[in-house]
């Protein structure tokens, strides 16, 4: 079976600075792959990449099977689709969610518009309630569920997760991974899904990569963390601290 | 332990033209010399606490408290001028974001030798070795170089030692943090609390650190106060915390992925009507 | 959440270079193309205003085979192409050409009227900026009050009502009735035989000159138009600092300058108004920008004899040399400034300053 | 306040593009050239059908009509202190005549070429000067012509000491520009005062001249501010910062005249304001759709305000106090009439029509007014608003409606007025004589032969009644519509003395001028 | 619907609009009352609303023709009963040129707006999004219009086109661009590199369509504002354009044109002028206040809740 994403030695440089020296990692179809690592590492820039939004200098990057070029094409983005982090600035201001839904839709010249819609709503957990509101009359947890909607509209196979839930509450994050969760196991989606929090990362994802200045450093099962088998300090710290204060002795 | 800071009753409100949105609704709490966590969801009024204690409220609020007051100063009648004199010399505020919260075209050591040249009267000379002095003491590896660098040559976490450089620098009594994490990677945020945590200890300063994470609070602080819509639903211990009696609180610890638990789904939080009470 | 590491030295150094050379080089573009555009522009007005160019020289009564025989003279039966090559050969040589209208060369004209116009635009936009600055940080400071209202009609009414109309007031009150300030013109023509120009800007000849007579003559000729334009430009001034202060003041380092305990002035001057200061520099160069063309009604009224109606008077009688030197005159002034706000602009920012 | 020992005068004095009198051919040049320099014979501002000694002390007129002799005055210098010859004024005629600018023609008229002028313009001893004419031309004709400024005397040695080497062409075949470059804005003369400084648009001061040998002017030196703004001059003049203003508009003119510290003074000058109408439009071209025309101006109305104290209504071409002035003004603001003649020519309803009109008081309240008055009859007047140079630039090339415009005199001759607006040699497109008849398409054989004959009239009475007869055709058949004659006010202070405005530009001579 | 019960407020109040119209109308309302509780912007409003009323109702409430005057008895006449204004220099009402001429100014400033706002939207949009060297491009050609006396330009451009008022707005919104575009341009970098771009970019949409459909809408506030703020310019544009001969033709009431013919009795008959000034300034005042009132209440990031 072709890996759902494959990327080889994949290259970003801004200007003059490398944001992403000579990544690689292979993602097999249906699965769930995670992206650790401190801030600025190049977890977001590696997502970026592949869905085309960052300036590839070097490396391939094989979608099911197919090279990407420079430019990707309307069916591309019919399989790869994206989460961003940030749900205050994912979704146009002065757009209802309707409007930010059908314009998927209208780029692909869907038919059915009305019923896919209102599918996509549903599938999130909002009802037609929230179908006619703007952003700024939604909380965070229900636009990164717009976001949601929208990515799954175009019914891709892979999506990109960038820190879904990072800006959201414990309570409300709780919800949108369950959300996530989901419709994986429904759709059969693969994931590949960058995050800060270790406890998420486990919780969603089989395997994962940890990145330390544009660079893979460690690669781990889930089990891994949980059983603390890691190689690499950073990584041990990562865990550490993500236990909470220790005050020294 | 003698008690800093009194609080009674406090209630923020802000007039909006659809009506007044109440922050804070109640908050009644004494903090000594001791680190006090609040935490609570988004919105639930932490901020709005924390910037009434220091007057930093818009404009447009009604501040209202039966007592608020700061080791004998009641705040409510104090002039504009004399919280101005507590505010950066005994009562400091840390702010979330080191982004947004630094002057842009000020370099760093100029910000925090403003705030000490503004509550005492030092030399230009004395004042930059203090703060090439409390730099170090937020263990920055270079103050020199870093003193002349521009807010937006350093990354955050140094950012943020630099903020609470500027906040410390005065000797304040009572340190209020708001979220002085929250911008940060997870191994920076621990160099931080560890700076603030010596402070408590070695100063005997009052700290009321505000975030919303539990795990954090609960191993870091001494006492937690929970606030849900601006009141405050719960008061414990810290280490008390998994034992937490009210539902929104346990909900909260509870719906946290943890490594090595395997919870599919997540719990999620019920939120009942009568909390809002 | 992005980073924000600071750079290893080397890497730094690098990009200094290639950044100081990448401004060198955009600067040299946006010149020669602004240049080129302005000549071509310009070279395009005059063949299409439909005003017979010979007329201005030779006049309406003259016969016939006078403005032929002009018109050859002049080079206008030359093929467009030729004329704008013969032109551009000209410009890049440093010779505008003749006018027409005065006879002496554009250069000549342009030295003499330049500094008058420069000398009125500048004194104008030190005034519009003194008084401009503090009533729109006023203004902001004190939003929806009484004294912001005041500010913005002060403003509005400084957008909207003519210049000739107020110049003319002015003129009337302070001149002719009170008498404080001397009337139209640069200077007495008692000065006539004692003062002599050195660098065309009066105020500082009178100075080199030490003819302090003369230069309290000179000045009180420029106060009043120099006020008049400085109104105009404070308009547009107080109006953005009010912008732009609301907008500074609203940032999250306000509120941390407010937690350190500082006092609202120093707030206000020392914090927000440097931030605010720096889109502001390219404010008030827009505005001595548009003071520098802008003021030939101004010019009329007060007799000034400036660059702008050097320019409009020459366009009027298709004076196409003048109006094109004075034209690339305006136009490089133009680039200058934006540059020199540019420069500013990257001094005042510490985020743009290339280290 | 000015100084005691300086005339300063307020004037718009934009038009002045060079100093050459063989070049110069706008107003308020005129006036400087006339005050700085001098010519072989004047106008006489007592009485203009008659000229008076210049540099000249007294003339003859061959009985043929074709030989003038000039004596000059002995002993003469010029302000550089050379003197001056008959030699000077034979060059001066050359320099005219070779250069063909654009007031040459007023010498070139009588026949000299650049091959004969050497010969035709001659100094038959120092202080002898021959001028030979074609035609036996009507002496006050000539005489007259020469009064302009185009016939200066110039300094020939210190010109030639000025000129610039060109390379001849088969248009201009000489090896120098006779001084032309330098003299634009260079003095080379002998009037009461010399010209010191010119800053075009700025300033233009005149000095005395110590060399002059009439009477010395009583002030040291003339300043010409330019001033545009009406407004602006009154202002000055009442802070008393300018001694004279000269562009004042009919309001602040009157607010001067009641100022009891200012006075006024006004002369009529040798322009005429007048609307033409283009013979090329059907409508405009109907014998009796001009005469209608001639009667829907409200000449009392526009009289009483528009032009109070700058102009006089005057229906004929010829201004006041030339040779052979009409004084007729047979027409007055009659609705009935005029459209008792439209009917006649088939419009009823009247018609629409555009017309070019630059944008300078008054003509522009004039054109306003017209255009309300030609309403009443139903005549349509689009105005188009334009800048001086450009209307004018439309108008020479025949491409206009309706013109209104002004014509001053060329030099002080009815010859100067009669030829532009009765004669049109030649009305095809591609004319060389372009009168103003020809710009509005006029063609008139007749009246051309009789303008021709009337210049060789050499009985004064004769060829005044000659010149009448003209003016009356053009009362009762031209496109003109003649309104008004041009009244030059100047708003003086109170202690200016002996301020007196001529009849042409170039005679108000500030000479005589004292100040209290 | 069960909640029929609900008012008309609440309806387009609600949070939970059930139609695109529901939720257009909900947004414009709240919109609206953002605006209304503004109260500065409401007189704006209202000054605007009496500008098109009065020149829609000219021919009923001019009290004299504003064409025909009466030269010869009542020129330059001081306000009076009969005429309120007085007169001007052909002795017409000034009051009635007033009423006809917001017509014009009307005219003027509409035109003006809606050339030259769309057009510097377009430049810099299109720069601000495409970036490389058709921002440079684009930016350039600007920057020479931008350097250019305006007069000039404006001139060159009625010349080409012949005198009149419909030209001479041609010519001024030809020559007022350039500062809307650099606007455009600069709200459109803030915006082009955000997420919900880069979302629209990831559904596929073309370049086209992302600066049309999601770029441009957000650059409209700011652009309205600033054109709201240029007005007054605009109108004193106009007129110093008539000063060259450009403008509105005699005897069109134009107020700039009006002010420009009546500078010459400022010093003894100050109405002439002073009237058309102050319905300038009128008008500018409501179009600056509705300008300010418009960006408070369109912008959606300081107001949200
Ligand atoms: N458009 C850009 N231009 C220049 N540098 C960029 C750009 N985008 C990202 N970078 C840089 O690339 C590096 C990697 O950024 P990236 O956003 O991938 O980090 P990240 O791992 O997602 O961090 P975070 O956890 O903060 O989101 C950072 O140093 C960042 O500054
Ligand atoms: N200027 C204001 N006008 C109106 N309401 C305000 C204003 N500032 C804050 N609020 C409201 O006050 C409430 C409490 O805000 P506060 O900033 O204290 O929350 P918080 O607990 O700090 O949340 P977070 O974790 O997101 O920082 C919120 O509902 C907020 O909308
Ligand atoms: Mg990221
Ligand atoms: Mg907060
Ligand atoms: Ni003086």
């Amino acid at each position: 079976m072709t890996p759902a994403l494959s990327i080889d030695k994949l290259r970003v440089v801004y200007d003059d600075f490398i944001a992403l020296k000579d990544v690689s990692l292979t993602v097999a179809q249906g699965e769930s792959f995670g992206l650790v690592g401190e801030s600025g590492s190049g977890k977001s820039t590696l997502l970026r990449a592949v869905a085309g939004l960052a300036p590839v200098s070097g490396g391939t990057i094989d979608v099911s099977g197919q090279r990407l070029g420079k430019s990707r094409d309307k069916a591309f983005y019919r399989q790869v689709q994206m989460v961003f982090q940030d749900p205050y600035g994912s979704l146009h201001p002065r757009q209802t969610v309707d409007r930010l839904l059908l314009e998927p839709l209208d780029i692909h010249g869907f038919a059915d518009t009305e019923k896919r819609i209102q599918r996509a709503l549903d599938e999130v957990g909002l009802g037609s309630g929230f179908r006619f509101r703007y952003s700024h009359q939604l909380s965070g947890g229900q636009r990164q569920r717009v976001a949601i909607a929208r990515a799954l509209i175009l019914e891709p196979s892979i999506l990109l997760l960038d820190e879904p839930t990072s800006a959201l509450d414990a309570s409300v994050q709780a919800e949108v991974l369950n959300l996530l969760e989901q419709v994986r196991r429904d759709r059969k989606l693969t994931f590949v899904m960058v995050s800060h929090d270790l406890g998420v990362i486990t919780h969603m994802c089989e395997r994962l990569m940890v990145m330390q200045g544009g660079e893979e450093i460690e690669r781990l099962e889930a089990g891994d963390l949980a059983t603390r088998n890691v190689a690499q300090d950073y990584t041990r710290n990562l865990l550490v601290a993500s236990e909470g204060f220790v005050r020294d002795a | 332990m003698n008690t800093l800071l009194h609080v009674e009753d406090l209630r923020v409100s802000f007039p909006t033209r659809t009506g007044v949105v109440e922050a804070v609704r109640g908050v009644s709490f004494a903090l000594g010399q001791e680190r006090l966590g609040i935490v609570g969801e988004s919105g639930s009024g932490k901020s709005q606490t924390g910037r009434a204690i220091m007057g930093l409220t818009p404009q447009q609020a009604e501040i209202k408290a039966r007592r608020l007051e700061f080791s004998g100063i009641d705040l409510l009648k104090a002039s504009p001028a004399e919280r101005r004199a507590l505010r950066g010399n005994r009562i400091a505020m840390i702010l979330q974001d080191p982004k947004y919260s630094l002057d842009p075209v000020m370099t760093i050591g100029r910000q925090i030798v403003e705030t000490l040249r503004t509550h005492e009267k030092v030399g230009k000379a004395e004042a930059r070795e203090r703060a090439l002095d409390m730099l170090a003491a937020v263990q920055i590896r270079d103050p020199k170089r870093v003193y002349d660098l521009y807010p937006h040559e350093v990354s955050g976490g140094m950012g943020q030692r630099a903020m609470i450089a500027m906040m410390l620098i005065a000797g304040p009594e009572l340190l209020i943090a708001d979220e002085p994490t929250s911008a940060l990677d997870v191994t920076v945020q621990l160099d931080i609390l560890r700076i603030l945590d010596r402070l408590v200890i070695d100063r005997g300063m009052g700290l009321v650190f505000i975030s919303h994470d539990l795990r954090l609070v609960s191993t870091f602080c001494d006492r937690v106060i929970v606030m849900y819509a601006g009141k405050i639903i719960e008061e414990l211990k810290a280490s008390e915390l998994s034992q937490a009696k009210h539902p929104y609180t346990q909900g909260l610890l509870n719906c946290m992925p943890k490594i090595g638990a395997d919870r599919h789904p997540l719990p999620v939080l019920d939120r009942q009507p009568e909390w809002l009470l | 959440m992005s980073s924000m590491e600071t750079q290893a030295p080397a890497r730094r150094a690098n990009k200094r270079a290639s950044a100081i050379l990448k401004a060198v080089v955009s600067f040299v573009v946006i010149v020669g193309t602004t240049y080129l555009g302005l000549l071509a522009v310009t070279f395009f007005i005059g063949r299409i205003v439909p005003i017979d160019p010979v007329l201005a020289i030779v006049g309406d009564r003259a016969p016939a085979h006078v403005v032929e025989r002009t018109r050859i003279e002049m080079g206008f039966n030359l093929p467009y192409y030729q004329q704008f090559y013969l032109y551009v050969k000209g410009v890049l040589s440093g010779d505008f050409g003749t006018s027409v209208l005065t006879t002496n060369p554009v250069m000549d004209d342009i030295r003499r009227v330049f500094p008058a116009t420069m000398e009125l635009a500048t004194v104008g936009t030190v005034i519009g900026a003194a008084f401009g600055i503090p009533l729109g940080v006023l203004a902001a400071v004190k939003r929806g009050s009484l004294a912001d209202q005041i500010v913005r009609i002060i403003g509005l009414i400084g957008y909207s009502v003519p210049i000739f109309w107020l110049g003319l007031l002015a003129l009337l009150v302070f001149y002719a009735r009170l008498g404080w300030t001397a009337g139209p013109g640069r200077i007495d023509v008692v000065f006539e035989y004692t003062f002599t120009p050195i660098t065309g800007f009066f105020l500082l000849d009178a100075i080199l000159n030490r003819d302090w007579a003369a230069f309290k003559d000179i000045f009180a000729h420029i106060i009043l138009p120099a006020s008049l334009l400085g109104y105009f430009s404070l308009a547009y001034i107080s109006r953005m600092t009010r912008s732009f202060m609301l907008n500074e003041l609203s940032q999250e380092y306000i509120v941390a300058a407010r937690a350190k305990g500082l006092s609202e002035t120093r707030i206000i001057w020392g914090h927000a108004l440097r931030n605010a200061a720096v889109p502001l520099v390219t404010v008030i160069a827009l505005s001595y920008a548009g003071l520098l063309e802008g003021s030939v009604l101004t010019e009329t009224v007060f007799a000034w004899p400036g660059l702008g109606l050097y320019i409009t008077n020459s366009l009027q009688n298709a004076d196409m040399n003048a109006v094109l030197g004075g034209t690339i005159i305006i136009g490089s002034v133009f680039i200058g400034i934006n540059l020199l706000s540019d420069l500013l602009y990257r001094m005042l920012d510490p985020r743009t300053r290339i280290r | 306040v000015t100084p005691a020992d300086t005339l300063v005068q307020a004037w718009a004095i934009d038009d002045t593009i060079t100093l050459d009198p063989a070049e110069s051919f706008e107003l308020s040049p005129a006036e400087f050239l006339g005050n700085a320099y001098d010519m072989l014979v004047r106008l006489d501002i007592d009485d203009t059908t008659k000229v008076r000694p210049g540099v000249a002390e007294s003339w003859t007129v061959s009985d043929d009509g074709l030989t003038y002799t000039f004596k000059l005055k002995p002993g003469l210098k010029f302000a550089s202190g050379n003197p001056i010859t008959a030699k000077d004024v034979a060059w001066s005629f050359e320099r005219v005549v070779k250069l063909d600018k654009s007031p040459a023609f007023i010498l070139t008229q009588f026949g000299l070429t650049k091959d004969n002028v050497t010969e035709k313009a001659k100094a038959a001893d120092d202080t002898t000067f021959v001028f030979t004419v074609d035609k036996s031309y009507a002496p006050s004709f000539v005489l007259n012509c020469l009064t302009a400024t185009v016939g200066a005397v110039m300094d020939s040695k210190l010109v030639l000491e000025h000129v610039a080497p060109v390379t001849p062409t088969d248009d201009y075949k000489f090896d120098n520009d006779f001084g032309n470059g330098w003299l634009k804005t260079g003095y080379a003369g002998s009037g009461p005062f010399k010209i010191r400084d010119w800053r075009a648009n700025e300033i233009l001061v005149l000095e005395r001249n110590d060399n002059y040998y009439g009477d010395k002017p009583a002030l040291a030196r003339v300043i010409y501010r330019h001033v545009k703004e009406s407004a602006t001059q009154r202002l000055m003049l009442e802070a008393g910062d300018i001694d004279v203003a000269r562009n004042l508009e009919p309001g602040d003119l009157e607010a001067v005249s009641k100022n009891a510290e200012l006075a006024t003074t006004s002369a009529p000058k040798g322009t005429v304001y007048y609307i033409s109408l283009n013979q090329k439009n059907p409508n405009l071209a109907k014998p009796e759709v001009r005469q209608a025309l001639k009667y829907l101006v409200d000449y009392d109305a526009i009289g009483a305000t528009l032009i109070k104290g700058i102009g006089e209504i005057r229906q004929t071409y010829q201004a006041k106090g030339v040779l052979g002035a009409l004084d007729s003004n047979p027409f007055t603001f009659d609705v009935a009439k005029a459209k008792e003649l439209l009917e006649k020519a088939g419009l009823k309803d009247g018609f629409s029509v555009t017309m070019d009109v630059r944008n300078t008081q008054p003509v522009t309240g004039i054109a306003e007014s017209f255009q309300q008055t030609v309403g009443q009859a139903g005549v349509k007047v689009e105005i188009i608003p334009g800048d001086g140079k450009q209307t004018l630039t439309k108008y020479r090339a025949r491409n206009h409606d309706m013109y209104i415009g002004q014509w001053g005199m060329d030099y002080w001759d009815p010859n100067s007025n009669a030829e532009t607006f009765t004669s049109n040699p030649n009305n095809a497109d591609d004319g060389t004589v372009k009168t103003l008849a020809w710009r509005n398409a006029w063609d008139v054989p007749e009246l051309t032969e009789k303008t021709k004959a009337a210049l060789l009239e050499r009985d004064n009475d004769k060829r005044a009644a000659m010149y009448k007869e003209l003016q009356q055709a053009a009362l009762d058949t031209s496109p003109f519509v003649l309104i008004f004659q041009q009244t030059e006010v100047a708003g003086l202070r109170g202690n200016v003395k002996n301020y007196k405005l001529g009849p042409n530009f170039d005679s108000n001579f500030v000479a005589p001028v004292t100040k209290d | 619907m069960s909640d029929t019960t609900m008012t008309r407020r609440e309806w387009l109040l609600t949070d939970r609009p059930q139609s695109r119209t529901q939720a257009r109308l909900g947004r414009a309302y709240v919109t609206w009352r953002r605006f209304t509780a503004n109260r500065l912007a409401v007189i704006g409003l209202g000054i605007i609303l009496l500008l098109l009323f009065v020149a829609a109702a000219a021919p009923l409430l001019a009290p004299h023709s504003p064409y025909i005057g009466d030269l010869r008895n009542a020129r330059l006449l001081p306000p009076s009963s009969t005429y309120w204004l007085g007169t001007d220099d052909q002795g017409r009402d000034i009051l009635s040129r007033l009423i006809y001429g917001s017509r014009l100014t009307l005219q003027v400033i509409v035109l003006v707006a809606i050339i030259a706002a769309p057009i510097g939207l377009l430049v810099g949009t299109a720069a601000g999004y495409a970036g490389g060297w058709i921002d440079a491009v684009l930016m350039r050609i600007t920057d020479i219009f931008l350097a250019f006396p305006k007069l000039v330009l404006a001139l060159a451009f009625v010349a080409a086109l012949g005198p009149g008022i419909e030209n001479a707005i041609i010519a001024i919104a030809l020559t007022s661009w350039p500062p809307y575009a650099r606007i455009a341009r600069a709200e459109t970098l803030t915006v082009r590199n955000s997420d919900y771009i880069s979302a629209v970019k990831l559904m596929g949409a073309s370049p086209m369509r992302i600066v049309l459909r999601h770029i441009m809408p957000l650059c409209i506030s700011s652009l309205i504002v600033r054109v709201t703020l240029d007005m007054a310019g605009i109108i004193l544009t106009a007129a110093g354009l008539g000063f060259l001969g450009l403008g509105a033709q005699p005897p069109l009431p134009e107020w700039g044109a009006m002010i420009a013919s009546g500078r010459r009795f400022i010093l003894d008959q100050w109405w002439v002028a002073a009237a058309p000034g102050a319905a300038i300034l009128i008008v500018s005042l409501g179009f600056n206040l509705l300008g300010d009132g418009l960006r408070d209440a369109l912008d959606t990031r300081s107001g949200g809740q």
